[in-house]
């Protein structure tokens, strides 16, 4: 099976299919989008009644398509074991790290230096891609400033950095959220290139 | 929800989705919009009818009673100056349909008609409503309309107009929005009629300062000095169509608002002496302006400033015959000043502009312009037999009968500024339209007769031309009117009946 | 009082300091980015501050505004960003 | 009653005539006299109904509120005045028939306007309204405007013309005053009523008089205000004739006559015409004996005849009252005859200069002696009217028939009635001398026979004055009648009321006018030696020279152009009105104050202190900035400090909406700023920085302390208390959405009218006229084709030089002239 | 004081006390990216704090949904904002070379310029 | 009993009227339009505190005690949204200007200009 890389919103991606079978496909994929907008509006109202669902899921279908939103085909797949792990991982990461940062900005935010670091990912799915650079940029003392999408390295400002081996644990920090992510939400072929890669330490 | 006030809002609002929805229809788009309006002057008959005798129409919109809704009153004063806006509104509109279909503006009829309506329906509701914050609103529907009016063919000169214009009309915007806040704080109440009852029991003084206050509030939009700088720089340069409206128009709504708040809400606070020195102030202001102006449309425009003076002036004297005065002359005012424009907007079709410097033998050029010229300016200057006159003798009658020294210098100053009026207006006649006319303009008179939009040219003539005959038939009118203004100045001076008829008998009354 | 309301007035303390202090900031600058920083700081704050209005009132009324504040101030900021983003990219 | 279909008639004629005129050429004349003629006859045939007593009236109601009505009413007055303005008016017009060339530019407009006067000056005679007197008479001043720039090419013509409709309308206007006080002083607005009631115990009633005769003393060109009507004779000859001897500058004498019975004993009333009169008598003779132009001659003559006029009419008298009746009805036929001599003589000669006519007695004998019988007439030889006339005028002032006048008084004017009518006599001479006699100095000119029809009309108006002149008893009655208004001895018009002091003073009148005559040259060198007095229309240029300067002065200052003084002025203005009203309450301490118990406290809470502190240090740093960027930074976060101060005063649905408009308006905001320069220009704003400083503070303080001090002075509790009930019964639960929704639904929806019309004002600006759109380049000026150039449809050259824009008019230059619609209205 | 209050009692403060300390950090951190982490993080997790807080004050789980999808928004928006933020200071150049310990992005910048131009 | 909104918030109202009316004195057309903005806030504020204290928000199925005044919160809303449009519309006029005259600037009227130029009047006749 081979990864379609266009880019969102590329009407090629489902101009191959055949007419009819393409259009229930395009109203399947954009089902969940319209699905999580519903699901918004009900929240919002406060009681799961008939009305407010349907009320919902119009303004929801209006919404998406006055503005046009772009369907992108989601490929990811859903491993629950390892979604926690993530959490978990990100959730102490993220009070950890605040906690480290708070104490810096307390007592020495004068000697605080960052560090700006490269690293290449081992994942090129756009999905997974912008899933760990947001998970990356949401933990505490880390902050992504690039992405090179074609060759897959991620420029990472940290903070504090003020020794070589905290650089060292920056970028080991990157490794782990990325191979959490991909064990997380990869699909099978994603997981696959993953391991593919790391194992072959191959940075391109 | 009594109909009949209801349908000068509702049906021109329709309306205007109407024409939003037919904008690649020119022709369904002019149709509709005239229809509208037609409906509306319809209306506005049954209901000045209802009105004549002094009976107060009330509507309690959306069935709540009175200081819980919104209340929507026709009073005389109020039914007549809906009739005759509509009037006007529609003449104007067939004046634009005119020129839109010979091809002779570069308005966007797609936006214009629309937007008219929208207009058509604020000045409807502005003088309809019975409650602060709904004036407040339906000015807003007005002049948001009015911005989107003056800046059609956005020329680089509209857009600086149309700036000056909407942050003045922005800041009266906000002061209205406070003054609305000052009210609320001191009464609890918007509604109009409940505010009336309810400021007798408030402080002399601060009550005062809420009149002063509401003065500045629309002494901005009605162009009262010295606040009236914007309105001869931002009128002239917009097209015809809209310019006629916004003077016959937009500055009546303000003072008719000034008239409502300083007969109804702050009667007991004798404001009066401020009133007549800055009526005294506007009026002299106003017309020095206009003697020096050197194009059509800005000596109209000063003229306009000045004139505001004397509805002011009237007001200041507040007896009944003056206000029956001010009504007169806020007709009259409507009717000669959108012919004025009009008159002025045809000058521009024939000769390309309104510069008196270039403009010389207009009477050869054409005699019926010429002659639709001088009756508004002889209906402005105040010259018999026409409204002007008689509005003009109406409100000094009132002033001679109050024969306090106030209302001396008031008369003093409006006969000074009838004579320069004259003075002003009169040098555009001898100016512009004697003499020998220059070649160019004998050319661009052939141009246009043998042009393919005749026909467009005919009909705005023939509009401008009903329009200067409504001004005739305002004077012809003007027994049965005056009985009207008479009526009209009883419910405003008395103010039980509006109070009564929007809050039921039992309320207090000041 | 209770120790809860006790509770309640440390918290809104400090998140009134919390905002004093991202307003000193958003005064002082110096570039445009800090006072970015600053207003999506206060908006936050804004949420954090009627989450604690909600939980003293144990009321729902402000969940709404809660999320539209959220989002919202969010969107706001990110715009003022993509605009400083593109001015970088002219002067560049 | 006849007449106000005769009036109404006119203006039918005047509607119509235009197009006749192009069908016929002048001899529409003929067809605009019918009215006039019928007017004649039926005036004829009522006097005998009034000699009897009965009073002819009519009344058409047109503004009873206001006290204007059109009431008519036939007295022996108004009557001599119709019989005087139809029936000359006739003539005229048949005169003008042949005078006026086919082709004459502009007739239609002349014949049109001549109609409407000859209405109008009807209706002024015969009304018995005070405001349709102003009516009518104002009519006959716009339509005399018309007619004396009938040759409107002329600069001069124009000149005259707008000089003549101020002086008389402007004083019309002080008259409308004088008439309006009159009104309300003697409480009806009716003439008779007024002049059979006359109210005498009013302050305001000498006031009223003046005013009305500065009206009266304009219209009939009374010294100081005669310098428009010499001017006005730039008129063509027949609107001199009707106009400006016959019929208008008869209107401030009839007035004068027609109020004098009821108000002449108040007190300026007689000093007041008395002095006017005697000097402008003299004035006017004066200057006629120098002028070299016929017509000019003829004009200054009408001014002395006018101050002659007025003096008797407002003697109020018995006798001075006949006279006045006498002269009016002589002059009127004289002097519009002298005219129309003068008329033929211009049409034919080519010059009515003395200097330039010689000899012509012997070609036109007829016109000659025409002119004779009339200048005879105005000299006041017998038998002519003028001579009647004249000798009642001399005995009302001689002892005997002075009635109410007293004797000094009567005295004085004696003296300047016998000085003017020598000076009269001198000019009426030389009239004759300068347009008909043998003069060795010039030569001969070629002069065509006039045709009889040409002819007919100054020899039919002679021989009027000559028939009444003759037969004084066909004008008595009517003049008696008039008269009876004044007790006095009986006096009759009469040639020959034997040998009274009257004739002797007429004869010594005659004897030193031939003096004079004969005497002519030295008179001559005499008024050349004189100092020249300070001419009247020289203050009257000086005036209108003054209004324009303070006019232009005054807008210099006040109409600066630009927006930030104007917005200054009007927060200037609030302070000034309402914010000195608050300033003088809280001095005078009419205002309660809160006090610790009512509230008066710094915070409600904690919080506030820092949601004040963010809106008030983003307000502050907002004025200092200077950076478009950080600008708009404070401003959002300014939003957020007003939804947190709303959240805190436990209103979640507006901070919702703030924080929504908010960032929408920010990110609009980023939109536009984008484009626009990274820092504000700081050019000095018109004010100085401090002053405006000042004066925003000052502005928020007085609202901010009006507020403070209004919430505090509150009357009754709001009236929302109500709503919660009531929307219990309708079933909703929050308030704010109730009354959004349902109570002031109007509101919402006139919201949404708002924001959508915005919307598409938004669109029309930035998406439609794209064509407007300016290329981002440092030239862009060049490039705005078609916004401010000359319209094709223009003239390029004229409209350029006419643009108040002219920089931009010439920057637009030649553009895409040729691709623009042909749009009229580009500027 | 029932258990829930007494969760409320401990989370509520906590969450601020987080937000209080990221905004110290704001005022005191000398590098804008400092800064930039300093205002960003600890915020989000004294809001996530605080809204867990409240979820136990409010009256049922309904109401306490969308609280959940506030910090949902919170977590998705803060790393968006602060991506973007930190690309457009380093673009801008206003990042104080000599707090960095290590500027791998320099090095490499170069060379990403000159494929962004392609 | 408790008649008037806190000095704070009185004080923070006039802040914002003086530094919006500062503001809108400007000649530059952004910094108008800030003012304009600031101003908006003003009224609203002022409109906000004719209800003078701290209370519960206007819902009838809320938590028992004294609501707030739900009038002026309604009159806000509506105001809000209203100078919004107006402010949304100004702003696309400024981008007009700058379009046109490449200029932030409130620019003169020509004519005014022109008058104030003169020195004696054009025409006394």
């Amino acid at each position: 099976m081979s990864q379609s890389h266009a880019e969102p919103g590329d009407p090629r991606s489902t101009s191959a299919v055949p007419a009819d079978r393409s259009r229930l496909r395009r109203i399947l994929t954009r089902l969940p989008t319209i699905v999580l907008l519903t699901t918004m509006w009900v929240i919002l109202w406060g009681k799961p009644e008939p009305g407010t669902i349907v009320a919902g899921a119009i303004v929801a279908t209006l919404c998406y398509w006055a503005a046009k939103l772009p369907h992108i085909p989601v490929r990811l797949s859903f491993r629950p074991l390892a979604a926690l792990r993530l959490v978990a991982y990100i959730g102490y990461d993220l009070v950890a790290s605040s906690v480290r940062v708070a104490i810096h900005s307390l007592w020495r935010p004068n000697r605080t230096s960052g560090a700006i670091v490269a690293e290449p990912l081992r994942t090129d799915s756009d999905f997974l891609l912008a899933m760990i650079t947001g998970g990356l940029s949401l933990v505490t003392g880390s902050l992504v400033i690039e992405l090179n999408r074609e060759e897959g390295v991620v420029y990472m400002h940290g903070i504090p950095m003020n020794s070589p081996r905290s650089v060292e644990q920056l970028r080991r920090q990157i490794r782990r959220t990325e191979e959490l992510f991909v064990r997380a939400f990869g699909t099978n072929h994603d997981l696959a290139e993953f391991q593919r890669r790391a194992n072959g330490g191959s940075t391109n | 929800m009594n109909v009949l006030l209801a349908v000068p809002l509702v049906v021109p609002l329709l309306g205007a989705a109407l024409t939003l929805l037919l904008r690649r229809l020119p022709t369904a788009q002019q149709i509709a919009s005239s229809l509208v309006l037609l409906v509306v002057v319809a209306d506005a008959a049954v209901l000045l009818a209802h009105t004549a005798d002094g009976t107060v129409v009330v509507s309690q919109a959306g069935g709540w009673p009175a200081p819980l809704g919104i209340t929507l009153v026709a009073d005389p004063l109020a039914a007549l100056l809906v009739l005759v806006s509509s009037v006007v509104l529609l003449i104007v509109l067939l004046y634009a349909i005119g020129q839109d279909i010979g091809g002779l503006s570069r308005a966007t009829p797609q936006v214009f008609h629309p937007i008219y309506l929208v207009l058509t329906a604020g000045v409807c509701l502005s003088f309809v409503s019975g409650d602060l914050f709904n004036l407040f609103v339906g000015f807003e529907m007005m002049l948001t309309a009015s911005y989107a009016l003056i800046t059609q063919a956005p020329t680089r000169s509209r857009v600086r107009a149309s700036m000056i214009y909407t942050l003045v009309s922005l800041t009266s915007s906000i002061l209205f929005l406070t003054g609305i806040a000052l009210v609320y704080a001191l009464t609890g109440t918007i509604n109009l009629a409940d505010i009336a009852g309810k400021l007798g029991a408030a402080t002399p003084a601060l009550r005062m300062v809420l009149a002063l206050l509401f003065l500045v509030v629309f002494g901005i939009k009605a162009a009262i000095v010295p606040m009236h700088f914007w309105l001869p720089d931002s009128y002239p340069v917009a097209l015809t169509r809209i310019s006629a409206i916004f003077a016959a128009l937009l500055t009546k709504v303000a003072v008719y608002a000034v008239i409502r708040t300083q007969t109804l809400l702050f009667a007991r606070d004798d404001i009066s002496t401020v009133l007549l020195w800055v009526a005294v102030a506007t009026m002299i202001v106003g017309i020095l302006g206009a003697l020096v102006q050197d194009d059509v449309n800005r000596v109209a425009s000063f003229a306009l400033v000045s004139h505001i003076g004397f509805m002011i002036f009237g007001l200041a004297l507040g007896t009944v015959a003056a206000l029956a005065g001010v009504l007169l002359y806020l007709v009259h005012h409507i009717v000669a000043q959108a012919s004025l424009f009009l008159v002025n907007g045809l000058i521009r079709q024939f000769v390309g502009h309104t510069s008196l410097r270039a403009i010389r033998g207009l009477t050869t050029v054409s005699p019926v312009l010429a002659a639709l010229f001088f009756v508004p300016a002889m209906s402005l200057a105040g010259l018999p037999p026409t409204s002007g006159f008689v509005a003009k003798v109406a409100l000094f009658q009132a002033g001679v009968a109050l024969g306090t020294w106030q209302a001396y210098v008031g008369i003093a100053a409006g006969v000074l500024t009838s004579a320069l009026t004259l003075i002003a207006l009169f040098r555009i006649w001898t100016r512009a339209f004697w003499g020998t006319p220059l070649p160019d303009m004998v050319e661009a008179k052939q141009r246009l007769r043998n042009a393919s939009n005749r026909g467009g040219l005919r009909m705005m003539t023939a509009m401008t031309a009903v329009m200067v005959t409504a001004g005739l038939v305002v004077a012809l009118v003007a027994g049965p009117l005056s009985e009207l203004g008479f009526t009209a100045a009883h419910d405003l001076v008395d103010g039980e009946a509006y109070i009564h008829a929007v809050l039921g008998e039992e309320a207090p009354t000041p | 009082m209770t120790i809860l309301d006790y509770v309640y007035i440390a918290t809104f303390v400090m998140l009134g300091l919390g905002a004093l202090c991202a307003l000193l900031r958003l005064v002082r600058g110096p570039s445009v980015l800090d006072r970015l920083v600053c207003l999506n700081a206060l908006s936050v704050l804004l949420v954090s501050s009627i989450a604690v209005e909600a939980a003293v009132r144990a009321d729902t009324a402000y969940v709404g505004l809660m999320v539209t504040v959220a989002l919202i101030g969010f969107v706001a900021t990110l715009t003022a960003a993509r605009f400083a983003e593109r001015r970088a990219h002219d002067r560049g | 009653m006849l007449l106000p279909y005769l009036i109404v008639s006119h203006a039918v004629v005047a509607v119509l005539v235009p197009w006749l005129v192009r069908a016929i050429g002048a001899r529409a004349f003929l067809v605009a006299s019918l009215p006039l003629a019928a007017s004649a006859v039926w005036a004829l045939t009522q006097s005998s109904d009034l000699l009897a007593g009965n009073e002819v009236t009519a009344s058409v109601a047109w503004i009873p509120a206001l006290g204007i009505t059109l009431d008519f009413r036939l007295d022996a007055l108004a009557l001599t005045m119709v019989l005087l303005v139809s029936g000359v008016g006739t003539v005229i017009f048949c005169y003008g028939a042949a005078y006026f060339p086919a082709r004459e530019r502009a007739l239609g407009r002349l014949v049109a306007s001549m109609a409407v006067f000859a209405g109008a000056m009807l209706g002024v005679v015969t009304t018995d309204n005070l405001f349709a007197l102003y009516v009518f008479w104002e009519l006959t001043s716009v339509s005399s405007f018309l007619l004396i720039a009938h040759n409107d090419r002329k600069e001069h013509a124009r000149r005259s013309a707008i000089q003549a409709l101020i002086v008389t309308a402007g004083f019309g206007l002080l008259m409308l005053i004088g008439f309006v006080l009159l009104g309300h002083i003697g409480g009806t607005y009716r003439i008779s009523a007024l002049l059979a009631a006359p109210p005498v115990d009013s302050p305001w009633l000498p006031v009223a008089l003046v005013l009305v005769l500065a009206g009266a003393f304009a219209k009939s060109a009374q010294a100081p205000l005669h310098f428009w009507l010499p001017a006005a004779m730039v008129a063509p000859t027949p609107v001199s004739a009707y106009l400006h001897a016959a019929a208008m500058v008869k209107g401030g004498v009839y007035l004068v006559a027609r109020l004098a019975p009821g108000f002449a004993d108040v007190d300026p009333w007689r000093a007041l015409v008395l002095t006017a009169g005697l000097a402008t008598m003299v004035i006017g003779g004066w200057r006629a004996l120098r002028q070299d132009d016929l017509k000019l001659l003829l004009a200054y003559g009408t001014v002395s005849q006018l101050g002659f006029l007025t003096l008797l009419a407002g003697t109020g008298t018995h006798v001075a009252a006949l006279a006045t009746e006498g002269v009016l009805l002589a002059h009127g036929l004289f002097k519009s005859t002298l005219f129309l001599v003068v008329g033929i003589i211009d049409h034919k000669a080519g010059t009515r200069s003395i200097s330039g006519l010689s000899g012509l007695w012997r070609r036109t004998p007829v016109l000659a002696l025409a002119s004779l019988a009339a200048a005879a007439s105005m000299a006041g030889l017998p038998p002519l009217l003028g001579f009647v006339a004249k000798e009642a005028a001399l005995a009302a002032y001689l002892p005997g028939h002075l009635g109410s006048l007293p004797r000094s008084a009567a005295t004085l004017v004696l003296i300047g009635v016998v000085v003017a009518s020598i000076l009269t006599f001198a000019y009426s001479a030389r009239f004759l001398w300068g347009a008909f006699a043998d003069k060795e100095t010039v030569a001969e000119r070629r002069f065509p026979a006039p045709s009889a029809a040409f002819l007919a009309a100054p020899v039919v108006l002679s021989a009027a004055g000559l028939l009444l002149g003759v037969l004084p008893f066909l004008v008595d009655p009517i003049a008696q009648r008039y008269a009876d208004a004044y007790t006095g001895a009986s006096y009759h018009l009469e040639l020959w009321h034997g040998l009274t002091p009257a004739l002797g003073v007429s004869t010594l009148i005659v004897a030193a006018g031939v003096v004079m005559f004969i005497q002519r040259d030295r008179v001559a060198r005499a008024q050349k030696a004189l100092p020249r007095w300070p001419e009247a229309e020289a203050v009257y240029n000086l005036a209108i020279h003054g209004i324009f300067t303070v006019g232009l002065r005054v807008t210099r200052r006040a109409q600066s152009g630009s927006l930030p003084v104007y917005l200054g002025i009007i927060l200037a203005t609030m302070l000034a009105l309402p914010g000195v009203r608050l300033l003088m309450a809280i001095i005078g301490q009419e205002v309660d104050y809160p006090q610790p118990s009512e509230g008066l406290r710094l915070w409600d809470n904690p919080l506030e202190l820092v949601v004040a502190l963010i809106l008030i240090v983003t307000a502050v740093a907002t004025v200092r900035e200077h950076r478009r960027f950080p600008a708009l930074i404070l401003i959002s976060a300014m939003g957020f400090g007003i939804a947190g101060l709303f959240v805190l005063h436990g209103a979640p649905d507006l901070a919702l909406t703030v924080v929504l408009v908010e960032t929408l308006a920010t990110i609009i905001l980023v939109f536009v700023l984008r484009r626009l320069p990274a820092v504000f220009p700081t050019r000095p704003d018109g004010w100085g920085k401090r002053l405006t400083a000042l004066l925003c503070a000052a502005a928020g303080t007085f609202v901010a302390v009006s507020l403070w001090l209004m919430t505090h002075a509150r009357t009754d509790a709001p009236v929302s208390r109500g709503f919660a009930e009531r929307a219990e019964e309708a079933g909703g639960q929050n308030l704010v959405n109730m009354i959004l929704a349902d109570f002031r639904a109007l509101d919402t929806f006139g919201e949404i009218v708002v924001l959508v019309t915005a919307a598409i004002a938004v669109a029309s600006l930035v998406l439609l006229n794209r064509r407007d759109r300016v290329v981002e380049a440092p030239d862009a000026d060049l490039d705005t084709t078609e916004e401010e150039a000359a319209p094709p449809g223009a003239p390029a050259a004229g409209a350029a030089t006419a643009s108040s824009t002219t920089q931009e008019a010439s920057a637009a230059g030649s553009g895409s002239a040729d691709t623009a619609p042909p749009d009229q209205e580009s500027r | 004081m029932t258990a829930a209050d007494w969760i409320t009692a401990v989370l509520i403060p906590l969450g601020a006390l987080f937000s209080l300390i990221g905004m110290i950090g704001l005022v005191r951190f000398p590098t804008l990216l400092g800064r930039m982490h300093a205002a960003a993080k600890p915020d989000t997790v004294g809001l996530i704090l605080i809204l867990l807080g409240t979820a136990f004050q409010l009256p049922g789980l309904g109401a306490a949904l969308p609280l959940v999808l506030v910090a949902l928004f919170q977590c998705v928006t803060i790393p968006v904002l602060a991506q973007t933020l930190g690309r457009v200071a380093y673009s801008r150049g206003q990042i104080d070379a000599e707090r960095l310990v290590v500027d791998e992005l320099a090095d490499a910048l170069p060379e990403a310029k000159a494929r962004q131009s392609e | 009993m408790i008649t008037t909104p806190s000095l704070l918030l009185i004080i923070a109202v006039a802040v914002l009227y003086s530094s919006g009316f500062y503001l809108l004195l400007q000649r530059s057309l952004m910094r108008v339009v800030l003012g304009i903005v600031i101003l908006g806030h003003a009224a609203n504020l002022s409109l906000m505190l004719t209800d003078h204290s701290i209370t519960l928000p206007p819902l009838l199925d809320g938590p028992a005690g004294e609501i707030s005044d739900p009038l002026p919160q309604a009159l806000v809303l509506t105001a809000i949204v209203i100078t919004f449009g107006v402010t949304t519309f100004l702003l696309a006029l400024a981008y007009r200007v700058w379009l046109g005259d490449n200029t932030d600037e409130v620019p003169d009227d020509l004519e005014d200009r022109r008058i104030r130029r003169l020195r004696e009047p054009e025409d006394s006749s």
